[in-house]
């Protein structure tokens, strides 16, 4: 949507097409609660937040892109409070920053802990005052079209009625977010199925550092609900089952009364996510009797008032869904999967190999988030990167003529037969949901958060097999109005694409790096083969084609990645050296 | 999780419009344990029992608001709401009311989102600043002015409580009118008097009989019935004072 | 922005309806309780309470004939508006008839009390 | 040709499917006693405007039990009309701020309330006052 909102403001004259598979109020950037990096504070640097990015993504960022980022972040953040966004304030009537994991100063601009719901929203309604963008709510994209090397449309499934639109366009903005419900237990929506990289996989263009899957350390078990990150920046404690404070054991300490940036809870995500594994080796996790092993997100010292003024949706949220009161009782967590690092390799001006063909949000991998997302740097990503396809695409399309449209209708017309005949072939056995359980199982036993090659073999051994038994499914729902048994399984189909390139680049890189932990021989970073990007290519009928790209590296050269007190030793160590 | 499941009966509001002249109840049985909503129940009737029961759903968080429906009569989120609460009785899940049904549990929000594109939901500046200027400044007052009207996740679970919206479709309806009083209420805005003619408009807050069931509803605490009965009171003084002023008379 | 909305005449009903709510929450039980109850059966208040003199003194003085009017005529612009959007709600599609009798009474009511109190004399 | 075919529900009978609003109902026929009760005293206004035989003869059709019966039945309706009135408010009032903080929902319900008994007592006394 901030796409949108460029094109039409870079030039009215153009017409947009904004579609979504829901009302674009739903889309998952609703749930993000902790808020967007964007630097605020007097004490607070652009190299401050681009050496946090740098090192949190353990050095696999592309380093001009993210020097572009952050220098843009607080414009962006502004911009959106121009457009209405209703961002946390000081006393004196400023925008309030919060402390958020591996930042090393508070600079997370947040709206209560409903961040992600308040900036969609602001998009969503300012959208509505350019007449230039016209929606297409509820309107599921099947595939993109292409032509002479450029991409010139996309084909579309209006849900009320199942009939296919083409649309035809001088450039396509994929945003379509992420893809971890492959996984099993994960913080994500429904929607979230990874169909824009899939489609820019299908054409061709690769998919970037797939095997990097961030779980978030706190979420809700079984259902995966996620605890924002701001529980911990506020000052919420990780305990184990002796009530100890077991993040110290794991290079994040000494021990913090206060929320210190990057130590303690505010370590980074994979950190502490490694930090729970290790903790559930030991056996000291919880054994809850229905949820299994969780460890305990303390938040009761914060205080009632507190929390109900800084986190009120956590508050709800423990209180409807898990029947407890955060003011008197500690929250079972443990973590889920929650963000995909990769996706559609785009320049840092968010173009794709294929022309006319641009990506952003989290569908699309710019460069800015490396092996390891840092927390709320991905809302800002959107509006950053939004605006930049935006204008790009916008200058595109106004370069570049009109495509042949009756070639072009005759390939819709081959896509849209594709995707009936899903529905419309007989005799298929399997059925959707089973081949999804599947998936979403052996995802979670192959690719969690530490890896090694036997369970990779397997799960790469078994999306192989869903592939084929994929061919023979059976569609219950033959109707056409609101037919969500075929969509689930278009988004099925594009979802196996996906995991395989996650499978595949994952027991590729034989190296320990971010999200991306081994336990088998390769528990160590390894800068001279695998300070590299890796590529995913599709391969018709076959297992994905992994190449390797290389990371552009400008003023930060990889380091140890240390947090807590040695983290604060190499800071200074670094400052000494750049003088 | 504990293996003797025990099962709750579920009734659901079928309704294809392909095949059905009108809609029917249908009773399955489904295992539960506590930890389950109302929506995982009825994820797992399409996933083991009829795959074209057709429902909205995504974040399972109570976020996104596509999750609204019926059950046992009162609209709620199915994602927040869970089976054991109903258990032993039968639980029963319908569309939301007052919206025509497109199949099953999906309603028609069209008119809905027509609603909130009329009441132009973004801030049309009372003062222009540049970016370079950085924000506006918002004191708490100001800030509280407006924020609680600011949650409202679309739902349109009021809408399904509303008896006014079912008399009248044309109504613009609780949420509409939260979220544009959220926007006169903006310090940062300036457009409230352009925004009268459709509060004062037949299609405005004078449907609403101040029911009340809205609010009561609001799984977000808008309070739109609030929004609605202060606009009432905004639009009452705007139609006196409208023959007071030397230009008389109204549009 | 939709253009051609018609301006709703409500505000002129929904607010005489607004002051006779208010007006019968607040006295309209004690009223009922004065007039139909205690007086009648000679309860509490003094013998005479409601005699001629004393109530067309009262109907003479320049507040108790505006509280009078204000009483009886704001009751029935309120329970007027009330049934109107009542008949409505409960499917009976209330015509001109409907909105004729429930207004029109209110009104016939007013224009009525105020001749007879104006016929009173101050 | 799409082949949607919403079904629009009929609304015939809403208001007895939930309590809620079967009460909604309930607190909008006081209104029906409140007209009624108005007309009452219309009445006894016009016969006021008729002289004195005429106002007696009314006061006296006030004794007859009928009328006690209904006017018992006005109080109790209206009455109830008086706290539903009240619960309501919070809902159609700008929010009240006091200190900072703003008036909840059932402080401004319990002060109209307690306004209403004022207001009674006030006008009893005044009553006192004038029939003495
Ligand atoms: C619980 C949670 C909390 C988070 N908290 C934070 C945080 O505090 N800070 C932070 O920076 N980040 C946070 N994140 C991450 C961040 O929210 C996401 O990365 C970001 O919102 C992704 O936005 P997006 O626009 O790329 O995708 P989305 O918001 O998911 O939008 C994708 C859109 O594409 C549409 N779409 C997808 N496929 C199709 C198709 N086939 N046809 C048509 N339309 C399609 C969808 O309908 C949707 O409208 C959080 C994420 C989660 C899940
Ligand atoms: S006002 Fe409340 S009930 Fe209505 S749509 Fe918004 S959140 Fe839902
Ligand atoms: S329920 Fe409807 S009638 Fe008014 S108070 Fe709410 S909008
Ligand atoms: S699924 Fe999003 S609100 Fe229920």
């Amino acid at each position: 949507m901030r796409a949108a909102i460029a094109v039409a403001e870079a030039d009215p004259s153009l017409k947009v097409a904004l579609i979504s598979k829901v009302y674009p109020m739903r889309s998952h950037t609703v749930a993000a609660e902790g808020g967007a990096a964007g630097v605020k504070k007097p004490t607070d640097s652009l190299e401050y937040h681009f050496h946090d990015t740098v090192g949190g993504g353990d050095w696999l960022c592309e380093q001009d892109v993210v020097e572009y980022f952050v220098s843009q972040a607080p414009v962006e953040l502004t911009q959106l409070e121009h457009w209405g966004c209703p961002w946390s304030r000081t006393a004196d009537g400023h925008v309030n920053v919060r402390a958020f994991g591996g930042m090393k100063i508070e600079r997370t601009w947040f709206a209560a802990d409903k961040s992600g719901f308040h900036i969609l929203h602001t998009l969503f309604q300012t959208s509505m005052k350019y007449p230039s963008i016209k929606r297409f709510d509820e309107h599921f994209c099947v595939d993109l079209l292409a032509e002479d090397g450029r991409c010139q449309g996309a084909v579309v499934i209006e849900m009320g009625t199942g009939e296919f639109t083409m649309i035809e366009a001088r450039s396509v903005i994929i945003a379509t977010g992420g893809a971890g419900r492959v996984f099993r237990e994960s913080t994500l929506g429904g929607i979230v199925t990874g169909d824009g990289m899939a489609m820019a996989y299908r054409h061709g263009v690769a998919l970037r550092d797939m095997e990097f899957v961030q779980y978030h350390p706190t979420c809700m078990p079984v259902t995966g609900l996620l605890f924002t990150e701001a529980c911990r920046g506020e000052g919420g404690y990780l305990v184990n089952k002796d009530g100890y404070r077991y993040l110290q054991d794991y290079g994040l300490g000494p021990l913090q009364d206060k929320p210190k940036n990057k130590y303690m809870e505010l370590g980074p995500r994979d950190r502490l996510s490694q930090a729970f594994f290790f903790e559930q080796q030991k056996g000291r996790t919880i054994q809850h009797p229905t949820l299994g092993a969780v460890v305990h997100l303390d938040l009761r010292h914060l205080g009632e008032a507190y929390l109900h003024e800084r986190l009120p949706l956590i508050y709800e949220m423990a209180e409807t869904f898990m029947g407890l009161d955060p003011a008197k009782d500690p929250i079972p967590v443990r973590p889920a999967v929650h963000y995909t690092m990769g996706g559609i390799r785009v320049d840092g001006r968010c173009a794709a190999s294929l022309k006319g063909l641009y990506a952003a949000g989290e569908c699309a991998s710019v460069g800015i988030h490396g092996a390891n997302r840092l927390g709320s740097n991905s809302l800002t990503e959107l509006l950053v990167f939004g605006k930049v396809a935006g204008v790009e695409a916008a200058r595109n399309a106004k370069s570049s003529s009109a495509g042949n449209s009756a070639s072009l209708l005759k390939q819709a017309q081959a896509v849209e037969q594709r995707v009936m005949s899903l529905k419309t072939k007989p005799g298929g056995s399997e059925k959707i949901s089973v081949l999804r359980k599947e998936m979403v199982q052996s995802m979670e036993e192959g690719c969690g958060i530490f890896r090694v090659e036997k369970t990779m073999r397997a799960t790469c051994e078994k999306l192989s097999e869903l592939r084929e038994r994929f061919k023979n499914i059976n569609i219950e729902d033959k109707t056409s109005v609101w037919n969500t048994d075929w969509l689930t399984a278009i988004e099925l189909d594009y979802q196996l694409d996906v995991a395989q390139t996650m499978a595949h680049s994952a027991i590729n890189r034989k190296e320990s790096r971010g999200a991306h932990q081994r336990l088998d021989g390769f528990e160590q970073r390894d800068d001279v083969n695998f300070l590299k990007h890796s590529e995913a290519y599709y391969v018709a009928g076959g297992i994905p084609r992994i190449a390797y790209g290389d990371v552009k590296i400008t003023k930060s050269q990889p380091a140890a990645r240390v947090y807590g007190a040695a983290g604060e030793k190499a800071d200074q160590e670094r400052k000494g050296s750049h003088v | 999780m504990s293996d003797t499941k025990k099962i709750i009966e579920i009734e659901v509001l079928r309704y294809q419009p392909e095949s059905d002249t009108e809609p029917h109840l249908e009773v399955y049985k489904v295992p539960f344990s506590d930890d389950m909503s109302v929506l995982q129940g009825v994820q797992y009737i399409k996933d083991n029992f009829d795959g074209s029961l057709t429902f909205r759903w995504s974040c399972r968080m109570a976020i996104c608001g596509s999750c609204g429906m019926m059950i046992n009569g009162i609209p709620k989120l199915s994602c927040e709401t869970f089976l054991r609460d109903y258990y032993p009785n039968r639980v029963r899940v319908e569309a939301m009311a007052h919206f025509p049904i497109e199949k099953d549990l999906v309603v028609d929000l069209s008119g809905f989102i027509g609603k909130l594109e009329s009441i132009q939901p973004y801030i049309i500046p009372r003062e222009a600043r540049s970016l370079e200027q950085g924000e506006y400044i918002q004191s708490p007052e100001q800030f509280n002015a407006y924020i609680q009207f600011t949650s409202c996740i679309n739902c349109t679970l009021c809408y399904a409580a509303c008896p006014q919206f079912g008399l009248n479709p044309d109504f613009i309806g609780p949420a509409a009118i939260a979220l544009l009083h959220r926007y006169n209420m903006d310090s940062r805005d300036g457009a409230a008097e352009q925004r009268m003619e459709l509060v004062a408009s037949e299609e405005g807050v004078f449907n609403c009989s101040a029911v009340g069931y809205c609010s009561e509803v609001c799984p977000k605490h808008v309070d739109p019935a609030n929004a609605v009965n202060i606009n009432k009171t905004n639009a009452a003084k705007d139609y006196f004072l409208r023959f007071l002023s030397p230009k008389g008379g109204s549009k | 922005m939709k253009s051609g909305l018609k301006r709703s005449n409500a505000p002129i009903f929904w607010s005489l309806f607004g002051a006779g709510g208010m007006l019968s929450a607040l006295f309209g039980p004690v009223l009922v309780f004065i007039t139909g109850i205690a007086v009648p059966l000679g309860l509490l208040l003094p013998a005479g309470t409601m005699s001629y003199p004393k109530m067309l003194a009262f109907a003479q003085n320049f507040i108790g004939k505006g509280f009078i009017f204000a009483v009886i005529a704001l009751f029935l612009w309120f329970a007027a508006h009330r049934i109107y959007h009542s008949l409505h709600e409960i499917g009976i599609h209330p015509g001109l008839l409907a909105k004729l009798l429930c207004y029109g009474s209110a009104f016939a009511a007013t224009l009525i009390s105020a001749y007879v109190l104006l016929g009173l004399g101050f | 040709m799409s082949k949607r075919r919403p079904y629009v529900r009929s609304m015939d009978g809403w208001w007895k499917k939930n309590p809620f609003f079967v009460e909604y109902m309930i607190h909008e026929s006081t209104a029906l006693f409140v007209a009624a009760y108005a007309f009452v005293l219309l009445v006894g206004l016009i016969r006021l405007g008729q002289g004195e035989a005429a106002w007696n003869g009314w006061l006296e059709a006030m004794k007859s039990p009928l009328s006690l019966v209904f006017h018992l039945a006005f109080l109790v309706a209206i009455a109830y009309h008086t706290y539903s009135w009240f619960v309501i408010m919070p809902k159609t009032l700008p929010p009240i701020i006091v200190g900072g903080k703003r008036v909840g929902p059932a402080a401004i319900t319990g002060g109209g309330l307690l306004a209403a008994v004022v207001a009674s007592i006030a006008m009893l006394a005044l009553v006192w006052r004038i029939a003495l």
